[in-house]
């Protein structure tokens, strides 16, 4: 069902944790569906993402995709990190099954969600992030 | 890890080895169709007529009312459809539960959308039983058929069934149970509990997959579901699985032998399952009624968690398990049997059942009471919701 | 008497040593629901993927398009009950022959009898072939489903399944074909054949029973004759008989290979078993077509006596066969197919279905060739029939 | 299927054949049911049935219920063997399947229209026989 890189991110999924004083935090989907992903950003001034917490309720390919999500843009600038898409974390996985594809489009969500929280917070505005509602990030993505 | 724990015995279970044995022999030497009349075939036919007249006294019903299917599944549209059709002269109306299994749910749900009749689909209570009352007042006089499941596959709650099928026939209504899940976990007699019809699945007793039965009541009109050749006494076409109708034929004599026994060595199994976990993990709840459930089913939601990761993380340590979780059926809502008790989304998808059977050990057990608990943890320190909580307790 | 010569191959088959050795890992230890996400459910799907690859293989269709039943019944009936009450909106009409086996007859006299279909049965010529202007011209505008078996049972005749495709594609109707006696004895590429729906069972081609599939082409609309769980593709519910489809798809891979070598060598012995039957005995006829005909069937009827007192000698010798007296079938009538090629009831009670199969051997043969005559002779000395005919011969 | 006595008539099945100058001769069933039964009986001035043949087309228990139904009448008086009834045929041969009893009915047929067969030819009248009809029992019996 799951490649190998998706269970081996489902074992030991990197990044698990909370940052008490995170620049951004954002949280998408909701207990109903079965998936909640909640990340925290620590972003220094140069727009670069310096550490990166995850914590998520969901089955093995939502944990995995938060996990990879997460090792993807540590380090990168914000910019960099709102063009991962979920075709990039599905790609990075080697493949997720149809049905668990919902699972990748959280992963970019809740990037985009966590830096529209540190965008709110410092007055920030990222193109990438025009039209995106982090209310409607919350329902459900099946 | 080599380990493999199976604890997923109502999903499926293995053959017995005798069951095996026993159709060793029709898949090699005794290959006959049992409709030809030359030794290859009469050799055959004995053979299924010795397997009717095993299930038959398992059950307590006459040999010439059992109907050898595909499955389960096929018994269940079977009773459904072909009692529906025959019948419908005298009305159009179905009662059946909110827990069904989709073998009985989305075969009503097909009549109902295509074929003009009209369903009533009971509530169960917190425990997954249904109101008898409630029942008595859902016939009309255009009632023909209650189909109310014997013993839940999911949660275990087994139903009144002696006391619906008293009211079915005060009422003059057909009864068919889904007995999938009850064959070899329970004694079931026919005619003490005023059954019509009974839907039987062999692999769920140690049996081979792929064969089934229907109990049908003598005299009962039902139309045929799988029309063709005149095997079955002319009620169910198709060449016989003979291989597979000895193989059901033995395990039912299997699981009859010593079932008292069984049951009670799965009873102690069981409930010290469910009591070591809820004692030991915190927000935790049952599942299904405490006592009267099936003597191998637990079922319990571990909170702020998920199901198919809660399934991967036991998979890993070689526990075979299963949960009600929308993720591991590919729908998009966790189990309709967890939702019709009144659990939310959240809980329902936090659900993990654990069955055993007649090979399950103390061992076993005690490993999964070992492996468990950590496992929950490490994936509620993952949770937001957990988070949610622990912050609330600080 | 120790010889047990089989010669009923078109009843049933023995399996394949190779595919009871692949079941085998699937009755013992890889026994897991493959709807279970654990590794016992994953080995098995993976194994239901494998044996679905390989048939469609078979048939050069996609694997998507095949969906496993219960056998080549269960098949048919779903393929036209299943079409019917889809498309009822665009019409009531179904067009078939009057030499379908009952699976597909049966079917469409219920339809007809309970659900308000129409049909034409259409006519076969004295070898069994249908006038395929007869059926163009049964085509109405409520026609919408033309099912025409791909090779008969009894007599082997092969219908022009390629013609009927076509017809079928440009009055714009549904063909389904009942391949069950193809499959294994003759090249089907559906493609090539326009074929919407073919039916299929293992066991006729050396796999085992109770095991069958629907090739279904991609975008037909068809109803679920068995509801319920998710498997299939939500098409045909009902926890998989794992073991049944991996030897069903080992038997389609094994039939497949040397297919052209192997329809040679039946052919070959089938024509002279029927060559020298007709030559050595008198009062002998052939039916079926005498060249499109299936390689492994030979069917002669023997006027003066009749078919099952034939089949039990034969059966006190070894041999085992099949015959359309009604006398075998507990039916009052004999072979619908034989009296449908215009054979008197006494001709066609006289009528002996040799069959052959992938373990016939010559020497087998040649021993029915050396048995038959002297037992047809013994029971024409017996026939009051035979004592008229000789008498109008001094 | 058959008993080991069915069984044994059919493969040795007695009194076979025709007798040239039979005292009677009758037919019962018909090609079209799939069984014909003929039997020719030989009969003295005493009444008693000194030879009987038979000649059967027909399933295995129809050449069986044949040949017991002639044992069974041999050396009787006509009248004995006018009270052979098909349910003697069954027991004799250790019963029947089910759809196979119009076999034993057609052995009671054949003996009443042999005799039938005798008593036009020789002017005698027995009472088992009112309401007997030949033509009819050339019908189907199924
Ligand atoms: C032409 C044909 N169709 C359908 C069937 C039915 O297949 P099964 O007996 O596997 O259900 C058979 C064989 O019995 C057959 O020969
Ligand atoms: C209660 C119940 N009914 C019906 C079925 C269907 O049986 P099968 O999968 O053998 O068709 C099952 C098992 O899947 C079951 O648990």
């Amino acid at each position: 069902m799951y490649t190998e890189i998706v269970m081996e991110h489902f074992t030991n999924p990197r990044n698990v944790g909370e940052i008490k004083d995170a620049d951004g935090v954002g949280q998408v989907g909701n207990p109903k569906c079965g998936d909640i992903m909640k990340m925290y950003f620590k972003i220094d001034e140069n727009e670069v993402i310096t550490d990166v917490k995850f914590k998520t309720f969901g089955c093995g390919s939502a944990i995995a995709s938060s996990s990879i999500a997460t090792e993807l843009i540590k380090g990168k600038t914000v910019k960099e990190a709102l063009n991962v898409s979920n075709k990039k974390v599905v790609e990075e996985l080697g493949g997720l099954p149809a049905v668990k594809i919902h699972c990748s489009v959280l992963a970019e969500q809740a990037i985009k969600s966590t830096i529209y929280d540190y965008a709110q917070k410092n007055n920030k505005h990222y193109e990438e992030l025009d039209g995106f509602d982090p209310e409607a990030a919350q329902e459900d993505h099946h | 890890m080599n380990k493999r724990i199976y604890m997923d015995y109502s999903a499926t279970t293995p053959m017995r080895e005798e069951v095996l044995e026993e159709m060793m022999e029709f898949m090699k030497t005794e290959y006959g169709n049992p409709s030809s009349i030359h030794s290859f075939g009469r050799d055959s036919k004995n053979a299924v007529d010795t397997a009717r007249d095993r299930i038959a006294k398992t059950i307590n019903a006459k040999s010439r009312e059992i109907y050898f299917t595909g499955g389960g599944s096929e018994a269940d549209n079977w009773a459904i459809i072909g009692y529906a059709f025959a019948n419908k002269n005298k009305g159009n109306h179905i009662i059946t539960t909110k827990i069904e299994h989709h073998a009985v749910l989305h075969t009503v749900e097909y009549l109902v959308k295509e074929h003009g009749f009209t369903a009533t689909y009971l509530d169960v209570d917190a425990d997954g039983l249904i109101d008898l009352e409630e029942l008595k007042n859902a016939v009309t006089d255009q009632t023909i058929l209650i189909t109310v499941m014997f013993a839940n596959n999911e949660i275990g709650t087994i139903q009144p069934i002696k006391e619906i099928g008293a009211i079915a026939k005060e009422k003059n209504v057909a009864f068919h149970t889904d007995g999938v899940q009850a064959l070899g976990n329970l004694k079931l007699d026919m005619d003490e509990l005023n059954i019509d019809m009974m839907s039987m699945s062999a692999h769920k007793l140690h049996g081979p997959k792929g064969i089934g039965a229907l109990y049908i009541r003598s005299g009962l009109k039902i139309h045929n579901l799988i029309h063709g050749g005149a095997q079955e006494r002319k009620k169910r076409a198709g060449t016989e699985n003979v291989p597979g109708i000895v193989g059901f034929g033995k395990a039912a004599e299997l699981a009859d032998e010593s079932l008292d026994q069984r049951i009670a060595e799965k009873t102690r199994l069981r409930d010290k399952m469910i009591d070591k976990i809820l004692e030991t993990v915190p927000y935790t709840q049952l599942n299904g009624h405490r006592t009267r459930r099936l003597p191998n089913n637990t079922n319990i939601s571990f909170r702020f968690i998920e199901g198919e990761s809660l399934l991967l993380s036991l998979d890993m340590v070689g526990i075979a398990a299963s949960s009600g979780s929308a993720c591991t059926s590919g729908s998009l809502d966790p189990s309709h049997v967890l939702l019709s008790l009144g659990l939310t989304h959240e809980v329902a998808h936090g659900s993990l059942r654990l069955t055993i059977g007649a090979y399950t050990t103390e061992e076993e057990v005690d490993y999964v009471l070992e492996q468990l608990p950590p496992i929950v943890e490490r994936l509620r320190q993952m949770s937001p919701l957990y988070e949610e909580i622990q912050g609330g307790n600080q």
